[in-house]
């Protein structure tokens, strides 16, 4: 069964929120606190807010276990690729091939202190990314099939 | 000053282990244990490591509380039930 | 410092209704009162501490031009909205659980909800 | 469609709000606004069917935000502020009356009932306890009654509140 | 000195209190908790033991200062964190799927594979 | 040809990405079709076998090898500028590594044709090639890494990936008992073995083993921290008396499972090797850990076999047989362990027991495998494995009957079998030090031969049961998978000097000379 | 070939060649004295029936011992160290975590950490 | 000046121990909640502050996470108490 | 009898577990070099502002692909706890 009007509502305005401010956790991973993990996490915690809010029926009609686990594998693969690419460009499995390049994410930073620009830090940004899917995904399928384990056992 | 602080959110940490360990009513543990995330979070923070501050709020005071709901929800909610 | 002096007036300001808040949380008698001091006592004080970290970021923004004072201000201002609307409909959520498991409001002069449809 | 533009609008603007102060176009740096529409273009993906669920888009209009401004700093703040003193009074003094009533605020869109009953709750006094889902009723517990006030079936929503009609502000926000 | 060491010697009481929760508590519930609380006290001694006084956090912005803090210790309690969070679900999971086949969750009743 | 020079140099990182993407791939290619996903699954795991033989025949041409992640090149664990100190993570491959992860990956491969057929007719696939494939990724990386936290995490993985294998078959509870009742035990030790970590990081600021070990003080931290390091590793490897889980685990999971899980735990017996030579080396107590390993290993030798003298279920019996071969294991090993600082002693019979006892691991897992996956043979035709209600399956499985009877000949001990060679090093070794103790091994060994006569007897002899009147052979895939390791017992039975020398002796040697194992990381030092 | 299979023990060595050698040996004895036996026994008769204390044998199902009851005597014989050790394996998860955490205490202090 | 915010700091801190009377006390699951919820929001609050007294604007990010997750936390209590989960 | 044993290795273990606050000091670690190159020279080597995150993802990033693999592993069983199961795989349980 859902919640009340009023919290389904707050849930919904909320969600974007949260996902923006997870999506710039990650994204932002190499300048301020937090990283992959973390804002995979918040991303996360938004769709559990909607499992929170909303009843497990509808819930499931737009939030598929197979999607999210697809997502959560997609992201395992570009982490272990992208730690992977930098075998066939001469380095050692986790070289940051991208690093100080000048490439996209390769503009190299002086030591000190530095107000922070996205464009830095090689292969990290990319692997934040990844990571962040991959948490999404696992985190709330974990919820997703532990509901189902509690719905099976009401109906 | 920042002695105190600290010696502080560790009184309150501790309290509220021993609480989880104490009561009875695994529900009331488990609002426990998300009061726990929330000082150990703040600890942590105070110990200058933001980016463990975060992960603690994420996981352990929302989604570990809510995973431990569930599996009250999936089981029983007092300790010592037998069927 | 005009600005100082706002600060430390916000501090004690939000300090004492913090204060009060945590006071009403011990001293009320039922889940409903309680909620009523909790969410907005301490919602109300925790505004007026944002307030505080607000203005000392603009003033160091005026009188610094560091950016990174904008960033505070925007991101204490996030935070302080984020705080408030959750915590209402975290009070609701609360006070619509207490009531649908069966807990009455022990001193009350009226409860609609009980003879309404709820 | 139209959910998804609006929704990676709202989610843009957030995003360019978090970000304030980052560079020099505008206050942007070039690469946040582009990582800012990438963002918003995701978040979109995942959120359009919550965000405009009830494919209700007069909240899109600026001025109506510009008008919640507006409503957030003087009417409620001031509600707030007055209310805290009392509810100050009463912490200190124990001096209380609760009681669920029953108002009836008469507004139709979920934002609108959503902003309302969360001004309610963060008014301090009152605080929603339930809503009924058919018309948009609220049960609200008011830690203080006026003597003789509980015999009222249905509270005008203008009882609530001292200063401002807030329930009146909310209908010119959202409906 | 001991009394400045006061995370320490909270992470080693949290710890022992994780411990005596597992051990003097039936209810699998609550031995997860107090294997929680185990995790917890680690991650607490991680990041203390990465401490140093007057550091800062290891993220270079607009404020510049020398000392920072050690960052290896708090890379490996976000290590410690998620894979914390993975376990609790794991095990939480088993116990729901366990009190449906059994109608209990104490662990002198989940006794079936013996002798 | 670049393809091999690659692989020669990264193959400590392929070793360990290859399962890796072959686990995260396979629930992905299991929507396509059971047939993709399986041929997916071999390959990966057929891959990591050609690596493990590849990375095996390099480090006994060449020594020790040493990968570091992220360097700008695999050999350049320190970094020029950073005064000595090796910072990244570090794969440290040296003989008894590369001994480990071959024959890891040998069974694994048996095991995984074996569970083609076995598994085929239950649910869930997906979810268990690729949770076997993640068994595999822990046990290679922790027997590969030479970092103490990644150590760590591969121990997580393990329990994990082995837990949630045991619980696989959900439907009567029972296996989710055992899987739940694993998966506790394992994390309180792994918290236990980082909280050890802790401390060595906290005293030393290093998290490389050979640079812990160069820095080791061995103070009161330091002694706290091997034992729960030790304590918490022999749990794992499943030493009396903490071997409570053992029995449960390894009788309610699947068949092939089980057979993998035994090496899962020589993984962490592995882990207690590489604390005890590598990490702290002559700076410990010698003589009181190494007697400590020995009672261990006394103990569980004996309780192992009397247990399972009276079990009726044959998986459980097995379960507590693997318990008692540990011991011979720890046994061996802590003799190795308790004249470690007397280099007389050592050379006449330590180096010796140590040998016996290394050998004893390969031997055990291929022969304890073969066992366990003709039990799984047995349980998958006639769906018990109760021994009261066994009997007569020696008319109509046949091939089955003779792998048992190999692996059954081989752990007791009986010539000429593999078991026999190893057991017979222990013996004549551990005599020299303490002759009790060699006599207990042999009582133990007679118990063993007497205990599988009784499982013998009741599963193959005997009349034909008509319950079970129309059992057949089992498919082909399985008995190829109990074929390999049944070639792997009788080959090792009859050259055993050649794997001595081979295999054995260099990983002894590795394991003892701890300072060699410093100097491939920090140089010359 | 004899060579390269001798296992070298430091002490002693083993060799398989002998071993099979001897069981070789051992194998055609036996086929020798098989061979010395009368060649064609009479295959009918009350001669051949077999008796068990001048009963008749009873059907081979009849006789079949289960496995659980083969070493009924050997255990019979333990029997106080049976009635110790079976109950330890209790199959409740908190006593396996005291027995675990036990060993842990008791090494910490014979290791001389706590006094 | 700094002062000033370190010690409003530690009167926040102090009143989330104070909090933690209604924690224990509590009579019910509804009351405890209340006290979660008070503790959330001062420990925001006491966040908000460390970062003016650190110096590391970047640390608001945390109580903005904070602010917004516990709230999760919350809404699944009052679900279950409602007799609502799962269904 | 029971109690007992249970009290005093909670005992012991707590004098164990506590021993880090005897045998190290807060705020002042005796060796920090593997720390301070990471602060020294991680901004430059990798050009990322935030420490923490360069030693996650590039120094120590095959821990990192290691705990991203067990939360992997805890999906795939938890999953498999609660898949839906089209058969009751028959089999006895003695």
């Amino acid at each position: 069964m859902s919640m009340s009007k009023i919290v389904r509502a707050a849930a919904c305005v909320l969600l974007p929120f949260i996902l923006v401010f997870g999506f710039y956790i990650v994204m932002h991973g190499h300048l301020t606190p937090g990283g992959g993990f973390q804002g995979g996490a918040v991303i996360a915690t938004g769709f559990v807010l909607l499992m929170a809010a909303f009843s497990y029926d509808s819930i499931t009609a737009r939030l598929s276990k197979s999607s999210l686990t697809g997502g959560e594998t997609l992201g395992l693969l570009l982490f272990i690729v992208t730690a992977a690419v930098a075998l066939g460009l001469g380095g050692t499995f986790f070289g940051n091939w991208l690093a100080n390049s000048g490439a996209i994410f390769g503009t190299p930073v002086a030591f000190g202190a530095n107000p922070g620009n996205l464009n830095t830090a090689g292969v990290i940004p990319i692997m934040n990314l990844a990571v962040g899917i991959e948490v999404l995904g696992g985190l709330s399928v974990i919820l997703l099939y532990m509901l189902s384990g509690v719905h099976e056992e009401v109906a | 000053m920042i002695d105190i602080l600290n010696g502080l959110v560790l009184i309150g940490l501790l309290v509220s282990a021993l609480f989880i360990v104490r009561c009875r009513d695994l529900l009331s543990a488990a609002i426990s244990f998300g009061i726990f995330s929330f000082l150990l979070s703040l600890e942590f923070y105070i110990l200058q490591a933001p980016d463990v501050a975060i992960a603690e709020a994420g996981i352990g005071a929302g989604l570990t509380t809510a995973i431990f709901i569930v599996a009250i929800r999936g089981t029983t909610r007092w300790e010592g039930v037998r069927e | 410092m005009i600005a100082d002096t706002i600060i430390l007036v916000c501090i004690a300001i939000g300090l004492v209704f913090n204060t009060l808040g945590v006071i009403g949380i011990l001293r009320f008698p039922d889940v409903y009162t309680r909620l009523h001091a909790e969410t907005k006592t301490t919602t109300f004080g925790t505004i007026f501490l944002s307030l505080a970290v607000i203005v000392y970021a603009i003033s160091r923004l005026l009188s610094d031009g560091d950016a990174q004072f904008l960033t505070l201000s925007v991101h204490t201002f996030v935070a302080l909205i984020a705080l408030a609307f959750t915590n209402a409909t975290g009070a609701h959520a609360i006070a619509r659980a207490a009531h649908r498991s069966g807990q009455v409001p022990s001193p009350a002069v009226i409860d609609r909800y009980s003879e309404g449809d709820a | 469609m139209i959910p998804f533009i609006v929704t990676a609008l709202a989610a843009f603007a957030i995003y360019l709000i978090l970000t304030a102060g980052s560079g020099t176009v505008g206050l942007w740096s070039p690469f946040e606004l582009g990582a800012g529409a990438v963002v918003s273009l995701l978040t979109a993906a995942i959120s359009r069917n919550y965000f405009c669920g009830s494919r209700d888009y007069r909240m899109a209009n600026p001025l109506r935000w510009l008008y919640c401004a507006v409503y957030i700093f003087v009417p409620f703040f001031l509600e707030m502020a007055r209310a805290n003193l009392d509810v100050a009074y009463r912490v200190i003094t124990g001096r209380i009356r609760p009681g669920i009533v029953r108002v009836s605020p008469d507004l139709a869109t979920d934002f609108g009932v959503l902003l309302l009953a969360n001004s309610i709750t963060l008014t301090p006094g009152t605080l929603t306890v339930g809503i009924d889902e058919a018309t948009n009723d609220l049960y609200v517990h008011m830690i203080h009654i006026g003597l003789g006030k509980e015999k009222k079936e249905i509270f005008e929503s203008g009882d609530l509140f001292t200063f401002f009609p807030l329930a009146d502000w909310i209908r010119r926000i959202a409906e | 000195m001991v009394l400045y060491n006061l995370p320490f010697i909270a992470a080693g009481l949290l710890m022992a209190f994780g411990i005596a929760a597992m051990l003097l508590r039936r209810n699998l519930i609550k031995m997860i908790m107090g294997l929680s609380l185990v995790e917890a006290g680690v991650n607490l001694l991680l990041v203390s033991l990465g401490y140093r006084a007057g550091g800062i956090a290891p993220i270079f912005t607009n404020a510049p200062r020398d000392l920072m803090v050690m960052p290896t210790v708090q890379a490996m309690t976000l290590t410690n964190i998620v894979i914390g969070i993975a376990t609790t679900a794991l095990l939480l999971s088993f116990v729901m799927v366990i009190y449906r086949r059994y109608g209990s969750a104490e662990a002198d009743v989940v006794r079936r594979l013996r002798g | 040809m670049i393809v091999p020079s690659l692989l020669l140099q990264h193959a400590p990182a392929l070793l360990l990405a290859v399962p890796m993407l072959g686990a995260f791939a396979t629930p992905l290619l299991g929507r396509l079709g059971s047939g993709i996903r399986n041929a997916w699954a071999v390959l990966a795991m057929l891959c990591t076998l050609l690596i493990a033989v590849v990375l095996a025949t390099e480090v006994l041409a060449t020594g020790t090898i040493v990968y570091a992640f992220g360097a700008a090149a695999p050999h350049l664990s320190v970094p020029l500028d950073s005064g000595g100190i090796p910072i990244r993570i570090i794969f440290t491959v040296d003989a008894m590594s590369a001994f480990m992860a071959l024959f890891a990956s040998i069974v694994g491969f048996a095991v995984l044709l074996y569970s083609l057929k076995s598994q085929s007719r239950n649910s869930g696939q997906d979810g268990y090639y690729a949770l076997l494939l993640l068994l595999t990724v822990g046990i290679l990386g922790m027997v590969c890494t030479g970092d103490l936290f990644n150590f760590f995490v591969f121990l997580e993985i393990n329990s994990l990936a082995g837990a949630a294998l045991v619980a696989y078959r959900v439907d009567k509870g029972v296996a989710v008992e055992a899987g739940l009742k694993y998966a506790v035990l394992s994390t309180l030790g792994g918290l236990l073995v980082l909280f050890a970590i802790a401390l060595l990081y906290g005293q030393y600021d290093a998290l490389n083993i050979a640079m812990i070990a160069s820095r080791m003080q061995f103070t009161l931290l330091d002694k706290v921290a091997l034992v729960m390091l030790v304590v918490a590793l022999a749990m794992k490897a499943g030493a009396v008396p903490m071997h409570f889980w053992t029995p449960d685990a390894y009788s309610m999971a699947p068949s092939a499972v089980t057979a993998f899980l035994v090496v899962a735990s020589q993984a962490s017996l592995y882990g207690i090797f590489r604390v005890v030579f590598s990490l702290y080396g002559l700076a410990l107590d010698c003589l009181t850990v190494g007697w400590v390993l020995i009672i261990l290993g006394v103990l569980s030798m004996f309780v192992g076999v009397t247990m399972a003298i009276p079990q009726k279920d044959v998986k459980r019996l097995m379960a507590y047989h693997a318990v008692s071969q540990t011991g011979y294991m720890l046994l061996g090993v802590g003799v190795g362990v308790a004249v470690l600082g007397n280099q007389d002693l050592l050379t006449a019979y330590g180096r010796i027991a140590m040998e016996g006892g290394i050998f004893h691991i390969i031997n055990h897992a291929m022969y304890k495998g073969l066992l366990f996956l003709t039990a799984g043979a047995i349980f998958y035709r006639t769906g018990t494995r109760n021994l009261n209600k066994l009997g007569g399956l020696g008319h109509s499985m046949k091939w089955t009957m003779v792998f048992f009877m190999i692996g059954a000949l081989a752990i007791a001990g009986i010539p000429p079998f593999n078991g026999f060679a190893s057991k017979l090093m222990i013996y004549e070794s551990v005599f020299l030090f303490n002759p009790l103790l060699s006599i207990i091994a042999m009582v133990v060994s007679i118990l063993t031969l007497a205990s599988f006569v009784k499982v013998f007897h009741s599963i193959f002899m005997g009349p034909k049961l008509p319950e079970y009147a129309d059992v057949r052979e089992v498919p082909a895939p399985m008995l190829i998978g109990m074929g390999i390791l049944a070639l792997f017992v009788i080959l090792f039975g009859i050259f055993p000097q050649q794997v001595v020398d081979l295999l054995i002796t260099p990983a002894a040697a590795a394991l003892i000379d701890q300072g060699g194992y410093i100097a491939s990381i920090l140089g010359g030092a | 070939m004899a060579a390269i299979m001798t296992l070298q023990t430091g002490t002693g060595f083993w060799n398989p060649i002998i071993w099979i050698i001897a069981f070789v040996i051992a194998f055609v004895f036996a086929y020798l004295i098989w061979m010395l036996g009368e060649k064609d026994p009479k295959k009918t008769g009350d001669l051949i029936r077999p008796y068990l204390s001048g009963n008749p044998e009873p059907a081979k199902e009849a006789v079949h011992v289960p496995g659980g009851n083969l070493y009924w005597g050997f255990t019979e014989a333990l029997q106080g160290y049976y009635t110790r050790v079976v109950p330890l394996h209790s199959g409740i998860l908190t006593d396996y975590l005291l027995w675990f955490l036990g060993v842990m205490a008791f090494v910490l202090v014979l290791v001389g950490v706590i006094v | 000046m700094t002062d000033i915010w370190v010690a409003a700091v530690v009167v926040l801190v102090a009143l989330i121990v104070l909090t933690m009377v209604r924690l224990i006390a509590g009579p019910t699951v509804p009351d405890r909640v209340v006290a979660l919820d008070a503790i959330n929001t001062l420990t925001v609050a006491a966040m908000i502050l460390l970062a003016v007294i650190y110096e590391q604007i970047i640390f608001v990010d945390v109580a903005i996470v904070y602010a917004l997750l516990s709230f999760v936390g919350t809404l699944f209590i009052a679900k279950y108490i409602g007799g609502e989960l799962g269904q | 009898m029971r109690v007992i044993i249970t009290a005093v290795v909670v005992i012991v273990l707590s004098l164990a577990v506590l021993s880090a606050a005897a045998g190290l000091d807060f705020g002042s670690p005796v060796h920090t070099d593997m720390d301070d190159y990471f602060t020294g020279f991680g901004q430059v080597l990798t050009g990322g502002n935030n420490i923490v995150t360069d030693v996650v993802f590039d120094f120590r990033g095959f821990d990192t692909l290691g705990e991203a693999t067990v939360l992997f592993t805890a999906v795939t069983g938890v999953g498999l706890a609660f898949r839906k199961r089209k058969e009751d795989e028959d089999y006895e349980y003695e």
